[in-house]
């Protein structure tokens, strides 16, 4: 008792103060993603009011695209599952202070494998709904595999060479893009497709669709992502492998002080953010595309999750609602080519100036602290 | 041994390896496939990897002399996007289809012009709103692959301009812009390592209060060469555009990651200007011996070859590794005030 | 095969008409295409039952390649032009998205849904089922029982093969114009692609065989520059191949092929162009493009268009082609060059259209692949 | 020597930062020629102040004259036109840059636009010559490469480069050996006697009463008074500086030692740098027994303490706890194993500085029970255990949820004693247990060491301040450049014995010099 009333002279008013800079930290956080994707969204209206356009119909049909119909829906939804799960990926990485932006590599490379470990394995494994899960469950563990070994090798090389790893993953992207392109359109092609593509998965390796009728969406893949984030949720801040990586990433010195393996932790965090990303591959090819085609028109999700990780602050959770808005806004932008006249560019400049304010949040604590919003700036 | 002597030796350890690994590709391959090597190494193979490195390489002396000072601009391809947007927007406005030679020049220049002013913006979010400095690059890199083709379309209907102009060759079958380019490294060496102000570029990116001290605003230098980086990576967008006479905003645009390879070729080059012109000049003439193997017949998958420079700087960067980053990359620098 | 007869007889004669008129409409076509779209507000265009309503969605490489995806967008151009009807471009790069686009897109009910490339072909048989009523049309594939899919296989590999003959012809002849010449010592050509992809290397071995056809003796150089919209690249490779010796060069390389033309332009050489007059449509290169393998795709954009503005779709249901034989498929002559080729150019592409319409000519490649 | 104006007069300087006053409307005066000593402990506002004399910081109120006329710096440029140079306690030196560059920068030579190089050195010699400089042997060599009695030369070479005739020297001392601190004092006095001006930041009594003119004490950023050197005593000053009566006393010490936990033979261990720092040490930590090692910084005693604890992977030896050789096993496992350590640097290692304190808690504790069972983290007992820590320790603010960051230098050195203690250890390894901690928490850490040795505890202890070694050492290890020159009965020697070890030198030579204090010096 004596103890709690000492506390309540000096510390009880720090306890407090400290108390509401924690709260005021993720509330402060939230703000600043709110803040710029509202910016950046406002910066395209206005942009599409200058050229011509009317920027009330655009920010409806944004509205309309993303959320608007039950095919709106499914189609965000599908898009917001590789959103937040290679967001995820990229958020482990930040997490333990390792950029890294190989991503897009190791979700192409995960992708392939899950395909073509699929149409090998195939030929043994009796057709039907056992078979095909069979097969999905041994194709997404090769597709996990695969992408976990892609990202440990930049781990390595920056572990053992010394290489700094925003430039190797980058690297490593051009060459996952080129060399799965070239297995795709020679040794793993389908000899009997005209486009440049493998052999389909076979019938069975199915997921149930069961949400909104979509066939490009499950509720497998729904409860994958979500179980994913819990999964990196519950691991980074309640298993002792989680808090040596976040540890690493805050202070390194002080993680290496602490039992940390810095070498090691490089490797088996990238490995852990590539296994994410391979999943996402996996997923990818057995409830959306049936096949792999040449990689470099498969679109740029891991590059975008470094923007909804950010837009997160690499938070596990916060990954679901980033995803959320640039699933909406891919599939907005899809409604807008259908139905209306602006070029679809604009969508992804927004999404670039998102990105750009994200990245900068000096600049809503001084906007807050001029007009006296958002209480003081620390 | 002080810095530029180490700097001279991994200089020439570069040049060393860019002739080593060309003369030895040429040499085996041409045995194998028994094909002249007279053939393979033409004068215009050349002249097609001087014009290839060009870009690379302005855009990589922006590139360094930011990172020198302590500000990683990962934005060089976007930058480089507008660069060339630019170029072929000022032509087109000036010429239309048909532009004069002076016009080529004339949007050149706006285009530096143009970049300055959208890396000033930038440089201010890096600077002063401390800004991440690798997420608000790529950043730049989309919106550069947003907005480009955006206007593009508003101009011409199209992503892409209609074929409008190259620049004209001048002496020795080269472009002006090759001579340029090497009077522009030349030049970015002297100064960063005989002037005063390229002290305190390294200084900014080594110790910034130690230049701080000397009395030298830190964020000043800082915003010189990030606005510079922004300004000669559009420059090498113009140059890409000057050479190709029309620009393509499908797919990931015409600079097509050559900002990439530029932040590669400095890294490479290991901060020193004429260091990263020959690894510049080494992915060029590794990309156009590609295009002479095809030509002759050496049958390699095109697509393999072409991830050839991806591959080797991997190996380089594993290998020789201890390419040495300046000590506060990333960090912005506070004063009290 | 009757009612078959009858369709190619229509076609045809629509055909040589758009053919000449392709490069010209796509110059000022593609000007506007990419603002002009249908209009906003199309949601539920179509059933009201005035205006035809038409959607277009891209092939992988997108709109704006100064060719393929341009030259059936120009088709519906021209129709919007004529009749009563609006369109829309939906560009769609991601092979994955198609199934989902093209369903938004049925959903938004459309008259016609257009779809570029065979890379629509297995999502389209998804939803040719799942909209029975919507009305399709697939080019470079067909589906098989569909009853309400429009499909158009183009003869990429005849075009090709004619843009050999030409080449194979004016390389071995002694031809000046404006600076630029043929190497009447050499028999030496080239072709640059653009993705080194099946589709892409069809082009590559009909070209190839074309030029054969002429002499066996003539070598064909050929490179891929890597990418559809790198200018430079295809100009790299197009000018590594002059240096070896080609003095007429073939692209298909989509909207990269104008750094072919620079490249023929800059070295004194020839080119030539493919899917479109491209001597119209690049005619800053007038000067070096000696003519152009041409097919209607538009035409064939147009006709479908035409067919259900006035309700009479169904005739061109099932497979649908661009051939050589139905005047479809042809080599037009450069604008600059009018009367100025030598007579064994025409002469042997006559030749070689006629063993294409009498079934002389094997292929080793079919339109899409080998 | 003129004495008209003085060389710096502050009047009134007052500065914030945010909520904390770290200068209350401090009067300073230096007489021109002088050099007056700036005393206080660390915190007191000595850096603060000279930082706004530096013109690095703006004060929120008061005024600076210098040669008295009012001047305002916006920036050092400032103050270094007007004669004010300084040299700062963390050199400002850019390291793969050469001497010359350095001490050049910002004031560059220039001819035909690029530095003239040839002027430079000529002028850089001149000023060696004049003060016994040997640094311009080393003109072109990368600074990173001199040792840092070198470096700071090149500080003190580049203030004068640039025309300082006020000198602000920020506890120089504090890397140097007590022979270096002799070398630097005589450069002081030529300074002083060729006219310049010299203000001297410490925190050691000793030194100050040796070299200073005038001596100003800052406490908790007020002036306590400026008075002559000449006319004070270390026990005014110290009383002056913390506010009470200090207690130079030796703790009372129990000698008996038990059985050896800690046995290190021939350790062979290399620096950063690739080089051997550690060249065949053996020593022994019995149960119950602190063994100090005495040494200048930089002679291999991180090293030493990190190949101990495994930070680094030592080259050859044995390192033996317990009897069983751990010199192959990782960091984690000799945690495991038994080994606590409060490590050389808190601020970096001992804590994550964006962590709360219950976080902080786990630091190191990962993988012990019962904070971790099977790769799961228990965080009510981490929380309890950072809660105990708080209160047996008395760190304020006694909140488990504070951020690391925003606890004092004291605190957060409290919280990492009380964590490592924790572990329940065979073998404490401290590094510099008392840098930079104020008077109070020292006294306390001191307890609680000295309680922990007694529960048979062996510690192994590194300290750069002679007191702490010789109050708390049951036996003292010099070191001196990798190796243990000697190893002492505290009780047997004096500061100036061990100094004179620190240096290399042997205790046959001579066993004492007058240059050398009275024992007790007062540090922070």
């Amino acid at each position: 008792m004596s103890d709690s009333e000492a506390a309540s002279n000096g510390g009880g008013v720090l306890d407090a103060v400290a108390a509401r800079l924690l709260d005021a930290s993720v509330l402060e956080r939230i703000g600043i993603a709110v803040a710029s994707t509202t910016l950046a969204i406002l910066i395209g209206l206005v942009v599409a009011a200058a050229t011509g356009y009317d920027p009330v119909q655009f920010a409806s049909q944004l509205l309309v695209g993303a959320f608007g119909s039950e095919r709106a829906i499914a189609r965000t939804l599908r898009s917001t599952t590789l959103f937040v799960l290679t967001g995820v990926a990229v958020a482990i990485a930040f997490r333990a202070g390792v950029f890294n932006i190989g991503v897009q590599g190791q979700f192409v490379v995960g992708g392939f494998s899950t395909v073509v470990s699929i149409i090998w394995l195939a030929a043994f494994v009796p057709s039907g709904t056992v078979g095909g899960i069979v097969l999905m469950l041994s194709g997404t563990a090769a597709g996990v595999v695969t992408g976990g070994l892609y990202g440990a090798l930049p781990g390595v090389m920056k572990a053992y060479g010394d290489a700094n790893e925003i430039i190797t993953t980058i690297m490593l992207n051009f060459i996952a893009t080129g060399f799965v392109g070239w297995l795709v359109a020679g040794p793993f092609g389908d000899p009997e497709a005209t486009a440049t593509r493998t052999r389909r998965l076979p019938d069975n390796v199915e997921l149930p669709q069961a949400v909104f009728g979509d066939p490009n969406l499950s509720i497998v893949g729904i409860l994958l992502m979500l179980g994913v984030v819990a999964l990196v949720a519950v691991i980074t801040s309640r298993t002792r492998f989680g808090y040596d990586m976040v540890t690493s990433g805050y202070q390194d010195t002080a993680a290496t002080y602490s039992g940390v393996d810095a070498k090691r932790m490089v490797i088996s965090t990238m490995t852990f953010s590539g296994m994410v990303a391979g999943l996402t591959g996996a997923l990818f090819v057995i409830m959306i595309q049936g096949y792999y085609t040449d990689p470099s028109g498969i679109g740029n999700y891991g590059f975008d999750a470094i923007a909804v990780s950010l837009l997160a602050a690499n938070n596990p959770l916060g990954v679901l609602p980033a995803g959320l808005l640039f699933g909406g806004l891919e599939s907005a932008s899809s409604h807008v080519q259908i139905n209306s006249d602006v070029p679809v560019q604009l969508i992804d400049g927004i999404v670039g100036l998102v990105v750009l304010f994200v990245a900068a949040p000096e600049l809503f604590r001084m906007i807050a602290a001029r007009t006296g919003l958002g209480g003081d700036a620390e | 041994m002080n810095v530029t002597d180490s700097l001279t030796v991994a200089r020439l350890r570069l040049v060393g390896i860019t002739i080593g690994v060309l003369a030895v590709l040429g040499a085996v391959l041409s045995g194998i496939f028994d094909v002249d090597l007279s053939r393979l190494i033409t004068r215009g193979f050349v002249t097609r990897s001087l014009e290839m490195a060009t870009p690379i390489t302005l855009a990589a002396i922006g590139g360094l002399y930011a990172e020198k000072s302590g500000v990683f601009n990962i934005g060089l391809e976007g930058f480089m996007i507008f660069g060339a947007f630019t170029t072929a927007g000022t032509m087109f406005a000036l010429g239309g289809t048909s532009p004069t030679q002076g016009d080529v020049w004339v949007a050149i220049l706006v285009a530096i012009v143009v970049s300055t002013l959208l890396t000033a913006v930038f440089a201010v979010l890096l600077i002063r709103y401390k800004a991440d400095q690798i997420v608000a690059g790529l950043a730049v890199w989309f919106v550069g692959l947003g907005f480009a083709p955006f206007v593009a379309a508003l101009v011409w209907g199209s992503r892409s301009s209609p074929g409008l102009t190259s620049i004209d060759k001048l002496a020795f079958g080269q472009s002006p812009l090759v001579f340029l380019t090497i009077v522009v490294v030349g030049v970015a060496w002297v100064f960063l390592f005989r002037t005063r102000y390229g002290y305190w570029v390294q200084a900014a990116g080594e110790n910034p209060e130690a230049l701080d001290t000397a009395g030298v605003d830190v964020n000043r230098v800082r915003y010189a060469t990030v606005i510079f980086s922004g300004a000669m990576a559009g420059f090498g967008g113009a140059v890409l555009l000057a050479h190709a006479g029309n620009f393509v905003g499908t797919g990931s645009t015409m600079v097509d990651g050559r900002g990439w390879i530029a932040i590669v070729a400095y890294l490479f080059g290991n901060y020193n200007p004429v260091g990263a012109a020959a690894a510049a000049l080494l992915f060029g003439a590794l990309d156009m011996l590609n295009v002479q193997f095809q030509t002759v017949g050496i049958e390699i998958s095109a697509r393999l070859v072409n991830l050839l420079p991806y591959v080797a700087v991997l190996v380089v960067l594993t290998a020789y590794g201890k390419t040495r980053i300046p000590a506060v990359v990333g960090e912005p620098y506070e004063t009290e005030e | 095969m009757t009612d078959r007869q009858a369709e190619v007889d229509e076609t045809s004669g629509i055909g040589r008409r758009m053919l000449l008129a392709s490069g010209g409409a796509l110059a000022t076509g593609t000007v506007f295409a990419g603002c002009l779209g249908g209009g906003g507000g199309s949601d539920d265009g179509g059933s009201d039952g005035s205006t035809t309503q038409v959607a277009i969605i891209s092939s992988p490489a997108g709109f704006d390649d100064n060719a393929f995806n341009d030259n059936a967008v120009d088709g519906l151009e021209q129709a919007s032009d004529e009749f009563d009807l609006e369109y829309t471009t939906v560009e769609e790069t991601q092979e994955a998205q198609y199934e989902s686009v093209q369903a938004d897109t049925a959903e938004s009910g459309y008259d016609l849904i257009i779809c570029v490339g065979d890379n629509h072909t297995d999502p389209l048989s998804t939803n040719a089922e799942e909209y029975p009523d919507q009305n399709w049309m697939l080019i470079n594939n067909v589906i098989e029982g569909a009853d309400n899919v429009s499909g158009w296989i183009e003869m990429n590999n005849e075009m090709s093969f004619l843009a050999g003959v030409a080449a194979g012809v004016m390389t071995q002849e002694d031809f000046e114009y404006e600076g630029s010449s043929t190497d009447p010592d050499g028999s030496t050509v080239g072709f640059v692609g653009g993705e080194d992809i099946p589709l892409i290397n069809a082009f590559e071995q009909s070209y190839i065989e074309g030029v054969e056809w002429v002499d066996d003796g003539i070598e064909v150089l050929t490179g891929y520059g890597g990418s559809f919209s790198d200018t430079g690249a295809a100009n790299d490779v197009a000018e590594s191949q002059i240096d070896d010796g080609a003095d007429i060069v073939w692209h298909a390389a989509s909207a990269a092929g104008g750094g072919v033309f620079s490249a023929a332009q800059d070295n004194g050489r020839f080119a030539l162009g493919v899917d479109v007059d491209q001597s119209v449509t690049e005619d800053q290169y007038q000067d070096v493009i000696l003519g152009s393998s041409v097919k209607a795709l538009n035409e064939a954009t147009y006709t479908v268009a035409e067919a259900v503005v006035n309700g009479n779709f169904s005739e061109y249901v099932g497979e649908q082609n661009l051939s050589i034989a139905q005047g479809s498929i042809d080599f037009v002559v450069g604008q600059a060059f009018e009367g100025e080729l030598p007579d064994a150019l025409s002469e042997n592409i006559q030749d070689a259209k006629e063993g294409f319409e009498n079934d002389e000519i094997e292929l080793t490649c079919g339109p899409t692949s080998c | 020597m003129t004495r008209n104006a003085p060389a710096v007069r502050l009047e009134g300087i007052t500065k914030r930062f945010g909520d904390v006053v770290a200068n209350d409307a401090v009067d300073f005066t230096l007489d021109q020629g002088s050099i007056h000593a700036l005393l206080g402990e660390n915190g007191s506002g000595k850096t603060t102040l000279m930082s706004v004399l530096y013109g690095l910081y703006d004060q929120n109120s008061g005024t600076i004259h210098v040669d008295g006329e009012e001047r305002t710096f916006e920036s050092p440029r400032d103050a270094m036109d007007a004669g004010v140079g300084m040299i700062h306690q963390h050199f400002q030196l850019v390291k793969p840059m050469t001497v010359l560059q350095n001490v050049i920068l910002g004031h560059e030579p220039t001819e035909g636009g690029t530095v003239d190089e040839a002027s430079a050195r000529a002028e850089i010699e001149d000023i060696c010559d004049r003060y016994g400089f040997d640094i311009d042997r080393e003109l072109d060599t990368p600074v990173e490469e001199l040792d840092l009695g070198a470096q700071q030369r090149v500080e003190i070479v580049k203030s004068l480069y640039r025309g300082a005739e006020v000198l602000i020297l920020d506890e120089p001392t504090a890397v140097l050996t007590p022979q270096e601190v002799d070398g630097l004092m005589e450069v002081m006095n030529d300074l002083r006697e060729d006219g310049r001006s010299l203000i001297f930041i410490s925190h050691k009594l000793d030194e100050a009463l040796e070299i200073a003119d005038d001596i100003t004490v800052l406490r908790d950023g007020k002036a306590m008074g400026t008075v002559p050197a000449a006319e004070t005593t270390e026990s005014d000053l110290a009383r002056m500086m913390v506010g009470r009566e200090v207690l130079f006393d030796r703790l009372e010490r129990d000698p008996g030692t038990g059985a050896p936990v800690l046995e290190v033979e021939d350790l062979r261990v290399s620096g950063d740098r690739g080089r051997e720092r550690v060249e065949g040490v053996d020593l022994t930590v019995h149960e119950g027994e602190i063994l100090g090692i005495a040494g200048v910084q930089g002679n291999g005693q991180s090293e030493l303490i990190e190949g101990i604890t495994g930070l680094r992977r030592p080259d050859d030896g044995i390192v033996r706890l317990g009897g069983t050789d751990i010199a192959d096993r990782s960091r984690r496992d000799r945690i495991e194993d038994g080994i606590a350590y409060i490590p050389e640097d808190r601020q970096t290692e001992g804590l994550v500085q964006e962590y709360s304190l219950q976080r902080n808690a786990l630091l190191g504790n990962q993988t012990i029970e019962p904070y971790a069972k099977n790769g799961f983290l228990d965080w009510d007992a981490v929380e309890n255990h950072a809660a105990d820590v708080i209160e047996e320790y008395d760190v304020q603010p006694p909140n488990p949820e504070t951020d690391a960051e925003s606890l004092s230098g004291g605190n957060q050195q409290k919280f990492i004693v009380g964590r490592e203690i924790g572990h329940d250890p065979d073998v404490l390894v401290a590094s510099h247990p008392t840098r930079g901690v104020d008077i109070g928490s020292i006294e306390f850490i001191h307890e609680r060491l000295m309680e922990l040795r007694d529960q048979g505890v062996g510690i192994l202890m590194v300290s750069s301040k002679l007191e702490e070694i010789q109050k708390l050492s049951d036996r003292i290890a010099v070191m001196y450049e990798g190796e243990f020159v000697d190893v002492v009965d505290p009780e047997a020697v004096t500061e100036s014995d061990l100094g004179l070890l620190m240096a290399g030198g042997t205790l046959a030579e001579g066993s004492d010099d007058e240059s050398e204090s009275v024992d007790g010096g007062v540090s922070s």
